[in-house]
């Protein structure tokens, strides 16, 4: 298991991505399936910033890694406004160009890109984000 | 990251470097407005030192195509997507909005 | 020895890899003919993988100059020229005749 | 001194140029001097193949290569027709492209590149060029 915290800053992206992939690669990934490790948790820690903490300077990002000889599992924590995500609706794929809003991919494709993804609101002040990618 | 810009007779040309993400997707932006401002609709995105793309980058994509496909007035042709990138795009149906090319040359040369 | 061509909206792209002199310069001398027949008069001649050019390689490349600028139709753009080979084509003042681009893009987005 | 007999075909072109720029570079001439010398040779023996013998396949081009302190130097042998140098016009330099012949330069190039060119025409039977290149 390996740690770390980051500042929920938009610059803090890059280095969440660094130590994602590392930890990714130590467990053993394929190339393919550290990119798709690293887009969703870039994706998911994006809307913990932008959503969850409503901007930059806010919060934190506690980042934990864990992996087993089936599964790479990645937790994390805010403590920002939590929501329902089963009222997001799921962006519409193949629309045309001119009708495309300008945003809303990121939970649909943190889906798509791992096995599991699973919010848990259970403590009120503390959002935990879950998502397992098999091996 | 760094973006640099060409112009031709009847393209222009941006290449960036490094990651398309929430922290560096606005330089990117602003960017293809100034160009889009400028009256340059036909541009090429060269890619081949992109190393990672979030959902930022393709909105940011998909918001300059519409600029410039408006009118009818030009077109953005993706050049040189890595494949990991591609892959990427693929699964929310974005490729489905640019031309991609296998280099610049043609790209370039598609205008 | 290879020579390879590519076809884009606005102009012809010719590379040519080893040595440029009387025993290949007529293949390459062929491959323009055959480019301009078929009214291609825009040109690039990409030469980053010339090692070696001989005054064999210059007359096929004013020749090919000559029945590009005919008319006004077209012209033999340079890309990537070796500076040897630069410096060479300036002893006789041929470079005079040719403008010489850093690269393929620059030359195709010419045109 | 290192000498090697090449058939009179623009085959030979690539092998002699080899030969001259390892025979070169063994001298000590730096790149620029090498290709200069590389072109001068290929000017040289293409016209030795095309002038002197009237074609391929009609005799030999004997390279020697030598070299002292100075300088570095080349000669080329052939059994072919002779010519009188000093009637060859130098071709223009900066004419109009239309007005442009196509070809006659090689001559002009070897003075151009080297810093002596000489033609021997002491025996009947065989024209010699030397010609050197300062180191
Ligand atoms: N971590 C989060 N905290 C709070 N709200 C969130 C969070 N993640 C997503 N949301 C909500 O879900 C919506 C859809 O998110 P997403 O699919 O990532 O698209 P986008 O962030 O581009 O709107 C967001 O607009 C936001 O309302
Ligand atoms: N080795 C040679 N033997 C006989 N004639 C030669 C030789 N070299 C040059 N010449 C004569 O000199 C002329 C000019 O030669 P050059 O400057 O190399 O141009 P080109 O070979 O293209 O005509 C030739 O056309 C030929 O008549």
């Amino acid at each position: 298991m390996i740690s770390k915290t980051f500042p929920g800053d938009f610059s803090s992206l890059g280095p969440i991505s660094d130590f994602i992939a590392n930890a990714a690669k130590q467990a053993g990934l394929d190339e393919n399936s550290i990119y798709s490790v690293q887009l969703a948790v870039d994706e998911a820690c994006t809307n913990i910033i932008e959503h969850a903490y409503g901007g930059e300077g806010n919060g934190e990002i506690v980042c934990r890694c864990d992996s087993n000889s089936e599964s790479f599992r990645i937790e994390l924590r805010d403590q920002g406004k939590q929501f329902n995500p089963d009222t997001i609706p799921v962006p519409e794929v193949g629309a045309p160009l001119e009708s495309l809003g300008n945003r809303g991919a990121g939970l649909f494709l943190m889906k798509k890109l791992m096995d599991q993804v699973e919010f848990d609101f259970s403590k009120s002040n503390e959002t935990i984000l879950r998502m397992t990618k098999k091996k | 990251m760094s973006i640099t810009t060409s112009e031709y007779k009847r393209c222009n040309l941006v290449k960036m470097t490094g990651r398309i993400d929430s922290s560096t997707g606005d330089a990117l932006m602003k960017t293809f407005k100034d160009l889009q401002e400028q009256g340059h609709f036909k541009l090429v995105f060269d890619m081949s030192e992109i190393d990672f793309m979030s959902s930022k980058g393709w909105w940011v994509l998909i918001e300059t195509q519409k600029g410039s496909k408006r009118y009818n007035r030009g077109e953005v042709l993706l050049a040189n997507v890595p494949d990991k990138i591609l892959t990427s795009l693929d699964l929310v149906g974005m490729s489905h909005y640019f031309q991609v090319f296998d280099d610049v040359v043609s790209a370039v040369g598609f205008f």
